[in-house]
C-alpha cells in the first residue's frame, strides 16, 4: 500500500477516470501516462489522439514530444494539423481533452504563459499551444497537476485556458458551451466543482494524505466535499503496467 | 519551378535579412540543417513564425538572427522552458526579441488560410482567456446566419517557407508522409519555399493516390541533406534523437556553453555533418524503408 | 460507433421521412445502391444536398422522394441535362422541388466547415455574379483586417450522410483512397452516416500513414454492398461505367420508360444485383486491387 | 488544308494558347480535348488540374466526367475537393481556367444556370458548378464555345460566372483583381477582348470563315480587329494526335 509515490497516484487516478468510449486529447507528461495507463489496463478500445495528428495510437513507450515516430507509427490515421484542429477538436469529437499547467486556480483556470507581467515577465512560459481550445472544444476537461503554492494560487497572472471562469454563469457568458474542467486530479487528490459555485472541491484523498495537506499546498483555503471518501490506493496490476511503461520509455528516451 | 540547389545556395538565393520565415515541421521533420545554415550566412532581423518554436528557433534567437517571433508554444517538448528564448525575453541577450503570441489552433488556421489565399482565419477560439488583450491582431467577426462570434486572425504569409520532406524527385516534386503538421500549408501560403530532403530520386515511387506531394511548381528550392531534421526525425529513415533533446537543456543553459557549441556545430560545420549525425545513431538498428 | 448492418436495417434505422441527406461522391464512389434501397423503403419529403447531383438525384427526385434539394452543378456529366429533374422544376412531375443554388466552391467549403463545427463557411466568391440575388444563403462578411469582402454560406450538417468506400475493418473503420471528393467531410458534417463498401475485412492492410480513414467512433452504420458504387466507380475494383451514364439520358428521357427501369432495377431488385453488374462487366479486364 | 472540322479547329487552336508553364484547371468536353492535346503536342510539362482533385494528371483517353479514375491513375498526386477549391484554385495557383456555357455575352460573361426566368425556367440547366470561382481565382480565363444565336446573345438571361461584366472597370469594382476572359475559342475564331472596352474582339478568323459568318451567328453587332489574321490550319501532327486521343476516347466510353 505504501509502496507508490504521489506521481504515480496522481496518474493512475487519472487513468481510472477514462473508459473505453473516451477520445482523447492527451497532452504530453502526466495526461501521456495516464491515458495509455487506461489503455493498458481497463479501457483497451480508448481512442487517444495527440494535436500533432496521430489518431487512435497505441504507442509502446510514452513519447517525448507530442510527435514522436511511434505514435505515428501506431495510428489508425495521421491527419495534417489544420485537420486536428478544425475537424477533430473544434469538430466536437473530443470527449475529453486533459490540461495542465504552471498555474491554477479554484475554478480550474489556467496559465501556461508567464509568470509576473506579459510584457516584462519574471519566467517566460511555453505559451498556451493547444490548451484555450482545448478547453472549450471538448465535451470536458480534465486536469493532472501536481499540488503547490507556487502553482496553486488566488489570482493567475494570465489566464491562458479557461475553466469556469470566476462561477457557475462564466462559460455559458463567454460562449462555451461545453462542460469545462470536470475533474482536477493532484498527487494528494481528486477535486471536482461543485455544482452550485464551480470552484473545486476536494472528493477523494489519496492514501494517507490528511486535509492539512491539501491546505498547505494551495494558495486558498480549500472546500472539501460533504462526504470526502478515500481514493483507492494503486493496485499492483495498475502499478506494474505503469511503471513497466515508465521502464520502457526511459530506455528509450536515453538511447540505451 | 523548382531548382535542385545546394543548401548553402538555396539560402544565399533565397532568404535575406528582414525577411519573415516560417521554419515548419511539428516534431517530426523539423529542418534543423536548413536553419544552420541561415545562422552560418549570418541572416539579422528575421520574422520568424513557428507553431513550436523548440530548439531550432532557441538557436536562431541565441545567434541573434531574430527581430520577431510568431508563436503558439515555445518549450523544448517534454524537456522544459526554452533558455535562449527566456535570456531574450526576460533579460534582452543577445537583444530582446518582439513577440506575437498565438494558440495553436490559431495559427494552423492561420497557415491554412494563407495556403487557401484568403486575408484572414475564422474560428472558434480564444473564448474566456488574456491572450486577446495583449495581440491585438485577435479580432472577431460575426456570424451572418446564427450571429455567433467567431475569433478571427490574419492568415500566415510568411515571404519564406523552410521544410524538411523524405524525398523529391528530379523534376522537384516533394513528398512528405507521417506526421505532416502544416508543412504543405506553410509552402503553399510563402511567396518562396526551400525544400531540404533526404534524398533526390528517379521516381517517386508507389505511394498513395492522395500522398502529400508538393508539385515542383510549388517549391522554388530543393537541396538534398541527408540527417537535415537532426535532432527531428524522419519518419522511415531515422527516429527522433530523444537524448539531444534532452541534453539540449545544459547545453543552452549558459551563454558560453551555447556559444562553443554553435561555434563548434554550426558555424563551423555544414550541412554534411547531418547525415553523419544520424548514420552514426542509427545505422546498427534503422533501415531507411524508401 | 460503428454498427455492421445489412443495407437495408441501415437504411431503416438510420433515414427517416423529411430527414436531409447528403449523398456524396464526386464522379467517383457515388453511393447508388444505397439510394436504391432509400427509394424501395418508400422515404419521402427529403431534403437532399449534393455538390453535382447526377443520375443518383434523377432517379430520387423522379421517384418523387424529394422535396428539396441543395446543390451546384445539376448535370449527366459529359452527356447532358438531367431529364426527371427538369421535368420536376419545368413541369412539376411527379412535384416540383425546392432549389437551393450555390457553386461548387461554396459547397465545398460548406460541407468543410460542417466538419470543423462551425456555423459558416467563409470564402473568396460570388462577386459578380446572379446567384447571390436568388439565394438568400448567400451573404457576405467583412476581414477585420484588411476590410476585404468575403461570401459566407451556412455550413451544411445534414441529418445523415450516405457514402460508398472501398473497405472498413470489422471494427467499421473506413477507408477511402482516389478521388475522395468531400465525403469525408460529409460524414463528419453529419450527425449519422451510413458507408457501404466493396468490403470487409479483418484489417485494412498496409495503407499510407496519411490514409483517409473514418474512425468506426465517427461513422453510424456500414454495410456491404459489392458493386454499390455502380454505374460510379471504386478504384482498384471497378471502372466507372461511361456506356450506361450515355445510356440514362434515353431511359430517362420519357416517364415510361423512367418507371418501368426504376421498377425492373430498383423497386423489384435488391442491393444483390450491384455485384452482378460490375462482375458481368469487368471480370475479364481488371483484377482488384485491394 | 479542308480536311478538318470546325469543331477540331477550335480544339486546335485552344490548345496553341496553352504553354508548357501553365496550370491549367480543365472542364469537360472542348476544354478538356485541347488541354490534352497541348500535353501531347508542344507543352509536355503542362499541368493539368481537374476540380475532382487530381493535380498534374495525363490521361491516355479524354475523361467522361471530370472524376474518372483514368484522370487520378496517372496524377502526380489527388487531393480533397475542399482542398483542390481552396488551396489550388482560391489560392491562385490556376493560370489559365478553362470555361465554356450555354449563353455569352460579347463580354465575356457566362450563363449555364437557366433559359428564362430563373425560378420558372424555360430550361433548366445545370447550374454553375465550378464556374463562378475559376473565373474570379484563375489568372486569367480561356473561353471554348461554338458559335450560335441561341448562345452568342445580347443579354444573358442569368449571370452564372462573371467576364468582363459591361466594360472595363466592372471587375475591379466587383473586387476581382484577376485578367478574367482573355481569349474566346469558337468553331470560326480567335477573339480577345479590346483592350480599351474589353468587348471581345474577333482577332483571327478560322481557314474559310468569312465575317458574314461571324455576324449571322451572334446575336449583337459584332466588333473585328484592325488587322484580322488567318489562324494557321491545323498541322497534320495536331490532327492526328487530336483524333487518336478522340478514337481511344470513343472505344474506352462506348466500352468497345
Amino acid at each position: 500500500m505504501s509502496d507508490f509515490t504521489p506521481s504515480e497516484m496522481m496518474t493512475i487516478a487519472a487513468a481510472r477516470a477514462l473508459s473505453n468510449d473516451d477520445v482523447c486529447f492527451v497532452g504530453i507528461g502526466a495526461p501521456s501516462a495516464a491515458c495509455n495507463l487506461a489503455r493498458l489496463t481497463h479501457a483497451p478500445d480508448i481512442t487517444l489522439i495527440y494535436e500533432s495528428g496521430t489518431i487512435g495510437t497505441a504507442p509502446d513507450v510514452l513519447p517525448l514530444s507530442i510527435g514522436d515516430g511511434e505514435l505515428c507509427d501506431t495510428a489508425l490515421t495521421t491527419v495534417s494539423v489544420p485537420e486536428m484542429f478544425r475537424y477533430w477538436l473544434q469538430g466536437g469529437r473530443i470527449t475529453v481533452g486533459f490540461l495542465g499547467g504552471a498555474q491554477i486556480d479554484r475554478f480550474g483556470n489556467l496559465n501556461t504563459t508567464v509568470v509576473g507581467d506579459y510584457n516584462t515577465p519574471k519566467v517566460r512560459l511555453p505559451g498556451g499551444g493547444g490548451a484555450p481550445e482545448i478547453a472549450i472544444s471538448s465535451d470536458e476537461v480534465f486536469i493532472t497537476m501536481k499540488q503547490s503554492l507556487r502553482g496553486f494560487v488566488d489570482k493567475l497572472d494570465f489566464v491562458t485556458s479557461f475553466g469556469h471562469g470566476a462561477g457557475p454563469d462564466d462559460r455559458a457568458n463567454a460562449g462555451i458551451t461545453t462542460k469545462g474542467p470536470t475533474r482536477l486530479i493532484t498527487d494528494l487528490a481528486v477535486w471536482r466543482p461543485d455544482p452550485a459555485t464551480r470552484e473545486f472541491t476536494v472528493t477523494s484523498l489519496h492514501p494517507g494524505v490528511s486535509r492539512r495537506d491539501i491546505e498547505d499546498t494551495v494558495g486558498w483555503t480549500p472546500k472539501f466535499a460533504d462526504s470526502v471518501e478515500e481514493t483507492p490506493a494503486p493496485t499492483s496490476e495498475e502499478l506494474t503496467v505503469l511503471r513497466d511503461i515508465h521502464a520502457r520509455t526511459r530506455a528509450a528516451h536515453t538511447g540505451t | 519551378m523548382a531548382t535542385i540547389l545546394s543548401l548553402k545556395d538555396a539560402v544565399a538565393r533565397n532568404i535575406h535579412d528582414g525577411d519573415s520565415i516560417a521554419f515548419e515541421g511539428f516534431t517530426h521533420l523539423i529542418p534543423h540543417a536548413a536553419a544552420h545554415e541561415v545562422i552560418r550566412q549570418g541572416r539579422k532581423d528575421l520574422t520568424v513564425m513557428r507553431m513550436t518554436p523548440d530548439i531550432i528557433y532557441d538557436q536562431l534567437i541565441g545567434m541573434g538572427c531574430v527581430k520577431k517571433m510568431i508563436f503558439a508554444f515555445a518549450g523544448n517538448p517534454g524537456v522544459g522552458l526554452l533558455r535562449r528564448l527566456r535570456d531574450s525575453v526576460e533579460n534582452g541577450w543577445p537583444h530582446r526579441i518582439e513577440l506575437e503570441e498565438h494558440s495553436h489552433a490559431a495559427m494552423a488556421n492561420a497557415y491554412e488560410a494563407g495556403a487557401a489565399g484568403l486575408p484572414c482565419a475564422v474560428f472558434r477560439g480564444y473564448r474566456g482567456v488574456d491572450l486577446p488583450k495583449v495581440n491585438a491582431n485577435i479580432k472577431t467577426l460575426t456570424c451572418p446566419f446564427t450571429g455567433e462570434e467567431l475569433a478571427a486572425v490574419p492568415s500566415l504569409r510568411p515571404d519564406v517557407a523552410v521544410i524538411h520532406a523524405l524525398k523529391a524527385d528530379r523534376k522537384g516534386n516533394v513528398f512528405l508522409e507521417g506526421i505532416t503538421g502544416v508543412q504543405k500549408e506553410a509552402v503553399l501560403a510563402a511567396k518562396r519555399s526551400i525544400v531540404t530532403v533526404e534524398d533526390i530520386v528517379d521516381d517517386l515511387g508507389p505511394v498513395s493516390s492522395n500522398a502529400t506531394v508538393l508539385p515542383r511548381w510549388t517549391v522554388t528550392a530543393v537541396a538534398k541533406v541527408p540527417g537535415g531534421a537532426h535532432p527531428s526525425y524522419a519518419q522511415g529513415y531515422y527516429p527522433r534523437d530523444n537524448a539531444f533533446y534532452i541534453a539540449w537543456d545544459a547545453i543552452s543553459a549558459d551563454r558560453d556553453r551555447f556559444q562553443a557549441w554553435m561555434r563548434d556545430n554550426v558555424l563551423n560545420a555544414g550541412p554534411d555533418v547531418f547525415a553523419e549525425r544520424v548514420s552514426s545513431r542509427n545505422s546498427a538498428h534503422l533501415e531507411p524503408t524508401a
